[in-house]
C-alpha cells in the first residue's frame, strides 16, 4: 500500500485492489462504503468540534478575551466536555409538539450536510463522488436543509420557533439564488460543472485571479450569500438571540440540539469548502505565472494542507463578519438579496460571459 | 364569469391571524425581568403591553421605617447603573429640607461622580444596544471601558456599583488621593476609545439601516407620556435638568444640552453618544478645580426633617429622577415617592413600537435604556 | 444613469462602513496580548483590591487580643437591615464600678448591604470594612459571625 | 410667570382651589369633585399650559387618601403642585387624568396598586406590581406578618 501525501489516488486504488483480490465485488463495495462512512463521520465530528473551539477562540480574540481556558491546555478539551454534556442531557419533547416531525427535523438537517460533504475534493484522489454535475448537486442538496429547519420550527409548537423557521425559509430560498448564480459565473469561465474538472482547471491559476473583476465580484457575492445560507451572523435571523431567544431550535435539547449546532458548523465548512474549490483553486497550490522556483516551492506543500489552509481562511472571514456586524432585519435581508445581490449577480454573469467570449481573462 | 368571481381570492382574504407572544419575563432583550405582551401579525407589532412587578422590592414602603441616611443605600438598588445620581437626589432633598448648603468641594465631587456614573451607564447601554442588534463584540468593548470607571469608584467609594457615596450633608469619604490622576487618565484614554464605538457601530451601514427612520417619538408625545432623559431629548424635548434647574456644581460648568429633533431610534442612539462627550467635557472642567474643604458637614446623629413636603429632581442617566419626601417631623419619612425615569419611559413603548417589526421593537426598547429595578422599585 | 451611479456609490459606501468596523475588530484580533480577561483564582496573589473596598465588617484586634468596641450599640441603630446585633454584658472595672461591655458583636453577613453606615457611625472606630470578598459558604449559618474574638477585651483608654 | 401671578391665575381658573406658595413650588388643593375640569383647564389654558405631569403620588393621610400631582409647563417653566383629597379612606375614588396626560395612566395604576385608590374613567385599571390578593401595602394600616419583619 503506497501512501503519498501529495496524491491519494494510489492509496485508494491500492485499498480497492487489495479488497477486490480477496472479496467479491458486493462485499468490497459494502466494506468501502463503511470505511468512507466512518471516515466522514469521524471527520465531521472532529472538525465540527474543532470549529466550535475555533469559533470561541476567534470571537474571544476579537473581543479582547481569552475564550475557554479551563478544560485542558488552552481549553482545548472544552468542546469535548460540552459535547459530553449535551450527550448526557435529557431529551425534552414539548407536550403539544408534533412528535414525529419534531424528532425528524434534526436528522434532516444533519443528513443534508453529510450529503454535500461527499462531493468536496479534499486532496487529489480524496473525493467520494465526482458527478458530472457536481456543482448542481451541491446547490440542489444544500437547499433541502431548510426543510429540516422549517419542520423544527413548525413541530415545536412554539411561536418563537415558528417565527424563526419562517424567517429562515424566506432567507434560504432567496439566497439559494445568489449562491447558484455566483457559481454559474465561474462555471462559465471553467466550462465544466464537474468538481474535479473545476479544480483541475485551476492548475495554472485560481479562478478568482483568472476571472479577475467578475470572479472577484462573484466571490464576494458567494461569501455573503453563503453566510446567509448557513444562518450565521449577521444573517442569523432564524435564531436571532435578542429577538427570538433561540429561534427554531428553542425547544430542542441534548443531542438533538447538538445536531443543529453541529450542522451549523458543517454548513460553515461546506460553504468555505465550496468557495475554496470554486474560487480559490481547491487543493491546488498557489502558482504565479512564470515564477518557476516559487511554484515548485508551493508544490512541495501537500494539496490537503492547501485545501484546509484556504478553508480555514474563508471560515475565519465568516467568523470575522459574525463578530463584527449587527444583525439585519427580516425585510432588509430580503432587500439585500433581491435589490442588490441578484441584479449585481445577473450583471456579473453577463460580464463574465463577455470576458470569456473575448478572451479577456488571464 | 359569475362563478369565477366567487372563487377569486383577494389579498384581504389571506390575512393572517394576530397572535400573542410573551416576551419575558426571561428574555434576552428585556434586560431583566420585564414581560412584554406583544400582539403580532406575522412580524408586525400591533400592540405592546408591558407587565412589570417581577422585581418589585417595595422600596417606598421600606423607606417609611428607615431614617434619612439609611434611605440612600436603598436607592442604589433601584437604578443600579447610575446609583450615584439616586444617592445624590436623596441627599439633595434632605439638605434642601434642612436648608443647609454643602461645601463647594462636596458639590464638585458629586458632580464629577454623577458624570462618571452617567458615562458608565451610557457605556453599558451602548454595549447592550449593540448586543440587541446582534453585534456581540460591542458588549465587551463597552464593558472594558466601563470597568475603568468602576475601578475609580471602587478606589474612592469602596464599592463598584451600589456606591452609597452621597449621604445627607456631604460624602461618605473624601476622594482617594489617586482620584484626580485616575480620572484624568481615564478621560484621556476614553477620548480615543469613543470614536472606536462610532467606527464599529454608529457608522455601520447595517446599523444605520436598522435604526434610521425607525420608531418615531414626537416631542408632544414625549412630553405627554412623561418621557425624559436622552430618550426625550432625541425628540427635541429640552428636559435636561442639569441645564434648566442646575443642582450641585452644574451651574459652574459649560456644557451643551444634546438635542435632536428627529426622534427616531438613531437619534436616541446619537444623543447618548454625544452625551458621553459632554460628560467628559464636564468632568474635565471640574477635575482640576476641586476646591479644598470638608468632604462632609457635621450632621446630627439623628436627622429629623421639618414637617412638610420636599421634592428634588435630578437628571439621572436615563432621565428625570425625582425624590418626593413627605415628612411629619419624625426621624422617619411619612411617605417617600421615587419618580423613576424608567417607569414613565417604559409605558411610551406601545405608542412608539406599534406598526414596527419585532426586531425594531427590540431596538426601540434598547434605546429606552431600561433598568428593571428602576421601574419596579 | 444618475440613479445607477447613486446605486453603485451606495453599495461602495456601505461596504466601506463595513470594512471600517472590521478594521476595529481586526486590530484587537491581531493584538491578543492586550486581552482584558483576568484569570481569577490563579491571579489571587496579584489581585489588587482598593483599600476602601467594602467586603465585610470586621473588628480589628491588636496583638493583645484587644478591640475598641464599647458595646454602645450605635452601629446596630444605624444599620438599615438589622444585620448587626449587640449583646452586651456588664463587667466590673478595677475601681469596682459597673460598666457596660461587649459580650458578642453579632454580624449577619447575609443581610448586610455594605452601606458603610455602621462604620461611619462608630464613635470609637472599632469596626472597619475588610477587603475579603470571597464569602461563598456551604451553610447559611456560617454567614452569621461574631466579630469580637473569644476572650478579647476592650483596649485601654477607649470610652463611650 | 412669577409665582404670585401663577397663584392669581389659578384662582381665576378655579375659585374653590386653595392656592399658596409652598416651600418649593406653588401648591394648590382642589376638591375631588372639581378636579377633572380644573386639571383640564390647567392643560388647555394657554397662559398656564401645564403639559408635563412629572410626578403623581398617592398618600395615606390617616383619615383620607390624597393624590399629589406635580405639573410643569415646558413652555413657561413653572411648576404647580396639585393636591386632591378623597372623601372616603376605605374606598377612595378619584377622576382619572389619563386622557389629559397619557403618562398618568400608569402612575394611576401604580397608585391603585399600592394604595387602592380607584380612578374613574381609567382605560385599564389593573394591579401593576402585585397580585390581586395582596392588600394595599402603602396604606398605613397594612399588615403583613410574613413579609414585613420589624424590629
Amino acid at each position: 500500500m503506497a501512501f503519498n501525501i501529495y496524491d491519494f489516488t494510489t492509496l485508494t486504488k491500492s485499498i480497492h485492489e487489495g479488497l477486490t483480490a480477496s472479496y467479491s465485488a458486493t462485499t468490497t463495495l459494502i466494506i468501502e462504503w463503511t470505511i468512507v462512512g466512518v471516515a466522514y463521520l469521524l471527520f465531521v465530528a472532529l472538525f465540527g468540534l474543532f470549529l466550535v473551539y475555533a469559533e470561541r477562540k476567534v470571537c474571544a480574540a476579537f473581543q479582547q478575551r481569552m475564550g475557554p481556558m479551563r478544560v485542558g491546555p488552552w481549553g482545548l478539551l472544552q468542546t469535548i466536555a460540552d459535547f459530553i454534556k449535551l450527550l448526557m442531557k435529557e431529551l425534552i419533547t414539548p407536550k403539544e409538539a408534533d412528535k414525529f416531525l419534531y424528532n425528524l427535523a434534526p436528522f434532516i438537517v444533519i443528513i443534508v450536510s453529510f450529503l454535500v460533504i461527499s462531493v468536496i475534493p479534499f486532496a487529489p484522489g480524496l473525493q467520494t463522488f465526482d458527478f458530472d454535475i457536481g456543482i448542481f448537486f451541491v446547490t440542489a442538496v444544500s437547499s433541502v436543509g431548510v426543510i429540516g429547519i422549517l419542520l423544527a420550527g413548525w413541530s415545536s409548537n412554539n411561536k418563537y420557533s415558528l417565527i424563526g423557521a419562517m424567517r429562515s425559509g424566506a432567507q434560504i430560498v432567496s439566497y439559494e439564488l445568489s449562491v447558484g448564480l455566483s457559481l454559474i459565473t465561474i462555471i462559465i469561465l471553467a466550462g465544466t460543472m464537474q468538481i474535479s474538472g473545476l479544480v483541475e482547471g485551476q492548475r495554472e491559476m485560481w479562478f478568482i485571479f483568472k476571472g479577475h473583476i467578475p470572479a472577484l465580484i462573484a466571490f464576494v457575492v458567494f461569501i455573503i450569500a453563503g453566510t446567509a445560507e448557513t444562518n450565521r451572523g449577521p444573517f442569523d435571523l432564524a435564531e436571532a438571540e435578542s429577538e427570538l431567544t433561540a429561534g427554531f431550535h428553542t425547544e430542542y435539547s441534548g443531542i438533538k440540539f447538538a445536531f443543529f449546532f453541529l450542522a451549523e458548523y458543517i454548513n460553515l465548512f461546506i460553504v468555505a469548502a465550496m468557495a475554496t474549490t470554486v474560487f480559490l483553486g481547491g487543493w491546488m497550490p498557489l502558482h504565479f505565472g512564470n515564477f518557476e522556483s516559487f511554484n515548485q516551492i508551493m508544490d512541495l506543500i501537500p494539496g490537503l494542507f492547501w485545501f484546509f489552509f484556504k478553508v480555514l481562511g474563508v471560515i475565519f472571514l465568516m467568523m470575522w463578519f459574525k463578530w463584527t456586524f449587527p444583525r439585519l432585519r427580516v425585510d432588509q435581508i430580503l432587500n439585500l438579496e433581491w435589490k442588490y445581490l441578484l441584479p449585481i449577480n445577473l450583471f456579473n454573469i453577463l460580464l463574465m460571459a463577455a470576458v470569456v467570449l473575448f478572451g479577456l481573462h488571464f | 364569469m359569475a362563478e369565477l368571481k366567487e372563487v377569486m381570492i383577494t389579498t384581504d382574504d389571506i390575512k393572517t391571524d394576530e397572535y400573542l407572544v410573551n416576551m419575558g419575563p426571561q428574555h434576552p432583550s428585556t434586560h431583566g425581568v420585564l414581560r412584554l405582551l406583544v400582539q403580532l401579525e406575522g412580524e408586525i407589532v400591533h400592540n405592546v403591553q408591558p407587565h412589570i412587578g417581577y422585581i418589585h422590592s417595595g422600596i417606598e414602603k421600606m423607606t417609611e421605617s428607615l431614617s434619612y441616611p439609611q434611605i440612600g443605600h436603598l436607592t442604589d438598588r433601584m437604578d443600579y447603573l447610575s446609583a450615584h445620581m439616586n444617592n445624590e437626589a436623596v441627599a439633595l432633598c434632605v439638605e434642601n429640607a434642612l436648608q443647609i448648603e454643602v461645601p463647594d468641594r462636596v458639590k464638585y465631587i458629586r458632580t464629577i461622580m454623577a458624570e462618571l456614573s452617567r458615562l458608565a451607564s451610557h457605556q453599558l447601554w451602548w454595549c447592550v444596544m449593540g448586543m440587541d442588534m446582534g453585534a456581540l463584540t460591542t458588549f465587551f468593548y463597552g464593558l472594558r471601558d466601563r470597568e475603568e470607571i468602576l475601578d475609580i469608584f471602587e478606589e474612592t467609594c469602596g464599592a463598584r456599583l451600589t456606591v452609597n457615596y452621597s449621604i445627607p450633608g456631604g460624602l461618605m469619604f473624601d476622594i482617594h488621593p489617586n482620584f484626580q490622576r485616575d480620572v484624568k487618565a481615564f478621560i484621556k484614554k476614553f477620548r480615543t476609545k469613543l470614536p472606536e464605538y462610532d467606527r464599529l457601530l454608529s457608522g455601520n451601514v447595517i446599523f444605520t439601516e436598522r435604526t434610521k427612520g425607525v420608531g418615531f417619538l414626537s416631542r408632544e408625545d414625549a412630553i405627554a407620556y412623561g418621557v425624559t432623559g436622552p430618550t426625550a431629548r432625541a425628540s427635541g424635548f429640552a428636559c435636561d435638568l442639569r441645564k434648566h434647574q442646575p443642582y450641585s456644581a452644574y451651574s459652574k460648568v459649560n456644557f451643551n444640552e444634546v438635542l435632536s429633533d428627529v426622534g427616531d431610534t438613531y437619534a436616541r442612539y446619537q444623543v447618548r453618544i454625544q452625551e458621553m462627550w459632554e460628560s467628559m467635557n464636564i468632568i474635565e472642567q471640574l477635575i482640576d478645580n476641586i476646591p479644598e474643604g470638608d468632604y462632609a458637614m457635621k450632621m446630627k446623629g439623628v436627622i429629623k426633617l421639618p414637617e412638610g413636603e420636599f421634592y428634588q429632581r435630578v437628571e439621572s442617566a436615563r432621565g428625570e429622577f425625582g425624590v418626593f419626601i413627605v415628612s411629619d417631623g419624625k426621624k422617619n419619612p411619612y411617605r417617600v415617592k421615587f419618580r423613576s425615569p424608567g417607569f414613565s419611559n417604559l409605558f411610551a413603548i406601545n405608542h412608539i413600537a406599534k406598526g414596527w417589526k419585532i426586531a425594531d421593537l427590540v431596538a426601540i426598547m434598547s434605546t429606552f435604556d431600561l433598568v428593571i429595578p428602576d421601574i419596579d422599585r | 444613469m444618475k440613479s445607477v451611479i447613486a446605486y453603485i456609490t451606495e453599495i461602495l459606501k456601505g461596504i466601506w462602513t463595513l470594512l471600517t468596523g472590521m478594521r476595529v475588530t481586526a486590530k484587537y484580533f491581531f493584538t491578543p496580548w492586550k486581552h482584558i480577561t483576568q484569570q481569577y483564582p490563579e491571579n489571587r496573589q496579584t489581585l489588587k483590591i482598593a483599600e476602601r473596598f467594602r467586603g465585610e465588617v470586621i473588628m480589628p484586634h491588636d496583638e493583645n487580643n484587644e478591640h475598641k468596641c464599647t458595646g454602645c450599640g450605635i452601629c446596630e441603630i444605624n444599620c438599615p437591615n438589622g444585620s448587626i446585633e449587640i449583646i452586651s454584658k456588664s463587667v466590673m472595672t478595677e475601681e469596682g464600678k459597673k460598666r457596660r461591655a461587649i459580650d458578642q458583636h453579632i454580624y449577619h453577613l447575609g443581610m448586610c448591604t455594605f452601606c458603610n453606615l455602621c462604620i461611619k457611625a462608630c464613635p470609637t472606630g472599632a469596626i472597619v470594612m475588610g477587603q475579603k470578598f470571597e464569602h461563598a459558604v456551604w451553610d447559611r449559618t456560617s454567614l452569621t459571625k461574631v466579630l469580637n474574638q473569644p476572650g478579647s477585651k476592650i483596649m485601654e483608654g477607649v470610652k463611650d | 410667570m412669577t409665582n404670585e401671578e401663577l397663584i392669581t391665575a389659578i384662582g381665576k381658573v378655579e375659585a374653590e382651589a386653595e392656592t399658596r406658595q409652598g416651600a418649593q413650588y406653588v401648591e394648590t388643593t382642589v376638591p375631588a369633585a372639581r378636579m377633572y375640569d380644573f386639571m383640564n383647564q390647567l392643560k388647555q389654558d394657554k397662559t398656564l399650559a401645564f403639559d408635563y405631569l412629572f410626578c403623581l403620588t398617592g398618600m395615606d393621610q390617616a383619615d383620607h387618601m390624597q393624590v399629589v400631582y406635580h405639573l410643569e409647563s415646558v413652555l413657561h417653566k413653572h411648576v404647580l403642585v396639585v393636591r386632591v383629597k378623597t372623601a372616603d379612606r376605605e374606598n377612595p375614588v378619584l377622576d382619572s387624568v389619563s386622557d389629559i396626560w397619557p403618562t398618568a395612566e400608569f402612575h394611576e395604576n401604580e397608585v391603585y396598586d399600592l394604595l387602592g385608590i380607584r380612578f374613574n374613567n381609567h382605560p385599564d385599571l389593573r394591579r401593576l406590581f402585585l397580585d390581586e390578593n395582596w392588600g394595599f401595602p402603602l396604606r398605613k394600616d397594612f399588615k403583613d406578618d410574613i413579609h414585613i419583619v420589624s424590629r
